[in-house]
């Protein structure tokens, strides 16, 4: 599986979903990919390109650009080539479509991206703070103008 | 006898230990009670691993008479080991509610003292003497286990001299 | 989980404060009788906010706080945090240093596996077994300490290179230890596979096949003793583990047994992999010549652009995603835990087993709260 | 000599007698306490207590049992009061109600013995096994009343497994019955005079062995207590004093079953007669062989305890049903043939 093939392969299947993608070496690559074919997408890596195994996902915050972007790192247990999907969001009301039909283990790092950013998944079985206690839920603590985060500090320090 | 809890009955009175602690017995039990100080295993970060090494063949707080238990009914110290979150502190209250006294804390590590590196977190609670009548700080990131014993030992001069903060009962 | 209960069924809580529990988390347990019905996992009772912090510490503060995700493999996140910088600036740490780095970090893992191991055992009534583990592992901290000096958190790795040489006379010191260990090893697995109690406890037990282990995200010794070899020292090579000569170890049956024998066949070919090191490290600078990367780097700014690194974890793969806006501090890190999806596979993994298998299956994947909350 | 014969079977010097072996029992309690954490250390390469009353920590169980005496004593507000209050009791009643028909050891003069027993009766074994599954209600009690789903569960096992083991736990009793044809304790224990009945039984007394270690709930078959499953089993609630007792009293019933053990199956106090035909000898020297037979079973069990993991639960009634269940049947067996064959 070269990396190359991968973005050829992608960029046939989705012409018009797959944007600015990049070779960043030969095991690194990485693209853009509409918020709406995020599943679709999942699924060709899935069932085609051997990218059996969600590495990682998680949400940046560009509150300059009003975005917020959620990352998804697709690897595979037989190749070493690691793909970067990235999914531009409204900041202000962010929402995508779950993967969890595609990969399993997506459920807690979609659970963490709500509590923490926001991040409104649809089709999620069970969607509920993960890491968070309840009544935390709606300060989105890893967004960059989060308030509580300085200021919270031990009474006797600097 | 300290203050009321709701719900918990009491079949001791407190006249008889108001009378002893006046009395050369109370030593006698004070000498008990620090040699035998169960610590509450409730590992909660990188000090609690230190922690289980503590208890371990090379520095076996076995030795001092302390040993970990794992119901909090039976543990007369609880070593809050590592940051405390806005999650976890209702459970550690209860834990802390749940022993019998005449119970002690102790603080492990920067962590519980003061933040440590995460003292900025949003997520922690700071400050945890407001919250924990602590007799024993050990600093350190994490502590070394020796220094926990250390800690012990210290509390277990602050029992005999009676000028520890658990033995209200 | 569902949470009305039938009339022979119970809730039962276990956690947050449990002995099976390196560190806290609330398992919920419905049970029918002894066996599992449903379970349901939640976290987040030492969430530090550790990815919130490092987007507001500098580069180098940084380390201290990588120190701190997972507190058995300090070295394993300090090598991912700098080799994410270290991809970012383009440098490339001397061979020295890729080779004290192998070293440290594969006595990171032997400590990290016989704690594991050792907390599967008392787990099964082993305590016998747990405090011999641990006395092997203090000899391998003291090795740790000798170079780093700190148990646990060591913040020994700096960017394109290393803090500290490796003492004088320190190959012969791990040599011994670590020969040492490799005999007591060998008593203590012939314990494990003649003692016929453990055997029933763990054969057959917990099993996590390939297919299902790779749908769920596992990776580390879990997934390799269900017979998938992947690992990333061999998957994505980083530092000198081409020119290593090590095996995967992998098992088939991908039940608890096999899950510890993976544990125990890994500390012999760490100990195999140091041999090599110390045969063929070179001598010369620890830090890249002609730039200004050193012990210390206060300030250091780093280009802007984006990294996703990968290493191998004791527990399996660690990720590290980062993105740099060119100032002195990350615009962003997510840290990728290996155990992170292993705690999410205990659910399903201990659905219709008995609870004493619970204490036995939670242990035997083990599972650092500390770097799963983060 | 009659007249201390006589001395010695006045009613009142008789209970005197036994109000101090109690005390002993529980002197013995706290001794073996000590031995397991002293003997675990060392096996676990470990110190163990050495500040507390000189080098070998000879005071640390003091020390204990004043901390657990003098610490709070809280009862849970949803408890069952009178179970939670009682269960202790039971427990500790039910290992103190297998003293009287114990005998430890006898007092040799002459040609006769006379054992030291609070009771002797036709049916001491029988009685024994019984009282002794009593500690399971006592438990069953601890947990119900404590309103704690681990103490519970811990309760639910217990009961299962007694169900598994108290079957072949008699069988192989009857196996020993059948031979000396007697169910006295008294009698099983001088009928092995020459031979040992471990030699003449060897399946019974393994059977029997496994058996009396799943009665005293010890590793690896403490699932009842398991402290990484279940906290801390039936104890799960109780605090200081009523948990001292309780653990006492799980102590004394692996005393008490040490005991039994020697009696039925290695030979109980007898000794060779040209020791005991000398007077002093023979009022001592029995005591102390039945005395040092039960040091050595201690100590066994108490090494299995740290050198074993735990079976699992359905294991044990798998162990109880499949394997012991069987094996006593063919002990009976072997016993009645090898008595028709030398009765006949």
């Amino acid at each position: 599986m070269n990396a190359n093939n991968i973005i050829k392969s992608l960029t046939e299947k989705f012409p018009n979903e797959i944007l600015e993608p990049n070779v960043e070496s030969n095991i690194r690559i990485s693209s853009y990919v509409d918020k709406d074919a995020i599943v679709n997408v999942c699924k060709h890596l899935l069932e085609t390109l051997e990218f059996d195994h969600l590495s990682c996902e998680c949400g940046v915050d560009y509150p300059d650009r009003n975005e917020i972007e959620v990352v998804y790192h697709i690897a595979s247990y037989s190749h070493p080539v690691v793909l970067t999907l990235k999914a531009k969001l409204d900041r202000d009301e962010p929402q995508i479509e779950s993967i969890v039909s595609i990969y399993w283990n997506a459920n807690w790092y979609e659970r963490e991206t709500y509590e923490l950013y926001g991040v409104k998944y649809t089709n999620h079985p069970d969607l509920k703070p993960l890491l968070l206690p309840e009544d935390m839920l709606g300060e989105w603590p890893l967004r960059k103008d989060y308030e509580g985060f300085p200021n919270k500090t031990a009474k006797n320090l600097v | 006898m300290g203050e009321i809890i709701e719900n918990v009955s009491f079949t001791a009175t407190s006249a008889i230990h108001e009378f002893l602690k006046k009395t050369p017995l109370q030593d006698i039990i004070n000498w008990g009670r620090k040699n035998s100080l169960w610590f509450l295993t409730q590992p909660m970060g990188c000090c609690g691993v230190e922690m289980i090494a503590a208890g371990c063949s090379h520095y076996d707080t076995d030795r001092f008479g302390i040993i970990p238990r794992v119901s909090p009914r039976q543990a007369d110290v609880i070593v809050i080991s590592g940051y405390v979150t806005k999650k976890y502190l209702p459970a550690l209250k209860r834990l802390w509610d749940q022993m019998p006294s005449p119970k002690w804390v102790i603080c492990m590590g920067d962590c519980s003292i003061s933040g440590g590196p995460f003292y900025e977190s949003y997520s922690t609670v700071q400050n945890i003497d407001e919250i924990f009548p602590i007799d024993v700080f050990i600093p350190g990131c994490p502590p070394r286990p020796e220094a926990l014993i250390q800690g012990f030992i210290e509390l277990q001069k602050k029992i005999m001299a009676r000028e520890d903060k658990g033995s209200e009962y | 989980m569902e949470q009305t209960i039938a009339p022979s069924e119970m809730l039962l809580h276990l956690g947050p404060q449990h002995a099976i529990q390196p560190g806290p988390y609330l398992l919920d347990l419905k049970l029918r009788g002894e066996t599992v019905v449903d379970a349901e996992l939640e976290m987040g009772y030492i969430h530090k906010g550790i990815e919130k912090i490092l987007e507001n510490k500098t580069y180098l503060q940084g380390i201290t706080i990588t120190d701190r995700i997972c507190y058995l493999a300090a070295l394993t996140n300090n090598e991912v945090f700098c080799n994410c910088v270290e991809k970012l600036v383009g440098i490339e740490p001397p061979q020295r240093s890729q080779y004290i780095r192998v070293i440290m970090e594969e006595l990171s893992r032997i400590q990290s596996h016989l704690l594991g191991i050792g907390e599967f055992s008392t787990d099964l009534g082993f305590v016998t077994m747990f405090l011999y583990m641990i006395r092997e592992r203090e000899e391998v901290l003291s090795l740790i300490d000798m170079v780093t000096g700190s148990r646990i958190t060591h913040s020994y790795l700096r960017f394109g290179g290393v803090r500290e040489d490796l003492p004088e006379g320190f190959a012969e010191k791990a040599m011994s230890v670590l020969n040492d260990i490799n005999k007591k090893l060998d008593e203590h697995e012939d314990l494990y596979n003649t003692d016929k109690i453990y055997l029933q406890r763990t054969v057959g037990v917990g099993v996590l096949t390939a297919k299902i282990a790779s749908d769920l995200g596992v990776s580390g010794p879990p997934l390799r003793a269900a017979g998938v070899a992947f690992d990333i020292r061999k998957n994505e090579p980083y530092l000198v583990y081409n020119d290593l000569d090590f095996k995967v170890c992998t098992e088939k049956e991908g039940d608890i047994f096999a899950r510890i024998k993976v544990r125990l066949d890994e500390i012999r070919e760490s100990i195999y992999i140091i041999e090599q090191a110390f045969d063929q490290i070179p001598q010369g600078p620890l830090f890249p010549v002609g730039t200004p990367y050193g012990r210390r780097t206060p300030v250091m700014r780093v280009p802007a652009g984006e990294v996703f690194c990968r290493v191998e974890d004791p527990r399996g793969e660690m990720g590290m995603y980062m993105i740099s806006d060119g100032s002195d501090k990350p615009y962003r890190v997510k840290i990728r835990g290996p155990v992170f999806p292993t705690m999410q596979a205990l659910p399903p993994l201990i659905k219709g087993t008995y609870v004493a298998d619970v204490a036995a299956i939670a242990a035997s994947m083990d599972g650092c709260t500390s770097e799963a909350d983060r | 000599m009659m007249s201390i014969v006589e001395f010695l079977f006045n009613p009142w010097v008789r209970g005197t007698l036994g109000l101090a072996l109690i005390g002993l029992i529980f002197f013995s309690a706290v001794i073996t306490v000590w031995l397991e954490r002293k003997f675990g250390a060392d096996i676990q390469s470990r110190i163990g207590p050495n500040r507390v009353g000189g080098r070998f920590g000879l005071l640390q169980l003091i020390a204990d049992a004043i901390k657990l005496f003098t610490k709070e004593d809280l009862i849970p507000a949803k408890a069952d009061k009178l179970l939670f209050v009682m269960a202790p009791i039971v427990i500790l009643g039910s290992a103190f109600m297998m003293i009287v028909a114990i005998p430890f050891g006898a007092i040799v003069i002459g040609d006769k013995s006379y054992p030291i027993a609070a009771t002797e009766f036709d049916i001491s074994v029988l009685y024994l096994e019984a009282v002794s599954a009593l500690s399971v209600l006592g438990i069953f009690m601890a947990a119900y009343g404590s309103n704690n789903k681990y103490s519970m569960l811990a309760a639910f096992r217990n009961i299962a497994r007694m169900i598994g083991y108290e079957v072949p736990l008699g069988i192989s009793i009857i196996g020993i019955a059948v031979m000396v044809q007697s169910l006295n304790i008294v009698e099983i224990a001088m009928a092995q005079s020459p031979l040992w009945f471990i030699f003449v039984q060897p399946i019974g007394f393994a059977v029997f062995f496994i058996s009396i270690l799943a009665d005293m709930g010890r590793l690896p078959f403490d699932q009842n207590e398991a402290e990484e499953e279940l906290v801390a089993g039936w104890g799960t609630e109780y605090t200081g004093m009523r948990w001292g007792l309780g653990l006492f009293a799980e102590y004394i019933h692996m005393i008490l079953g040490s005991c039994l053990m020697v009696l039925l199956y290695l030979g109980g106090w007898n000794l060779p007669k040209f020791i005991t035909g000398i007077f002093i000898l023979g009022a001592f020297a029995p005591i102390f062989w039945f005395i040092a037979k039960v040091v050595v079973v201690v100590m066994t069990i108490i090494m299995i305890r740290w050198a074993l993991p735990r079976f699992r639960i359905d294991q044990v009634v798998d162990l109880g049903w499949k394997v012991l269940f069987p094996l006593s049947i063919l002990n009976l067996i072997w016993a009645v043939a090898l008595g028709l064959f030398f009765g006949a």
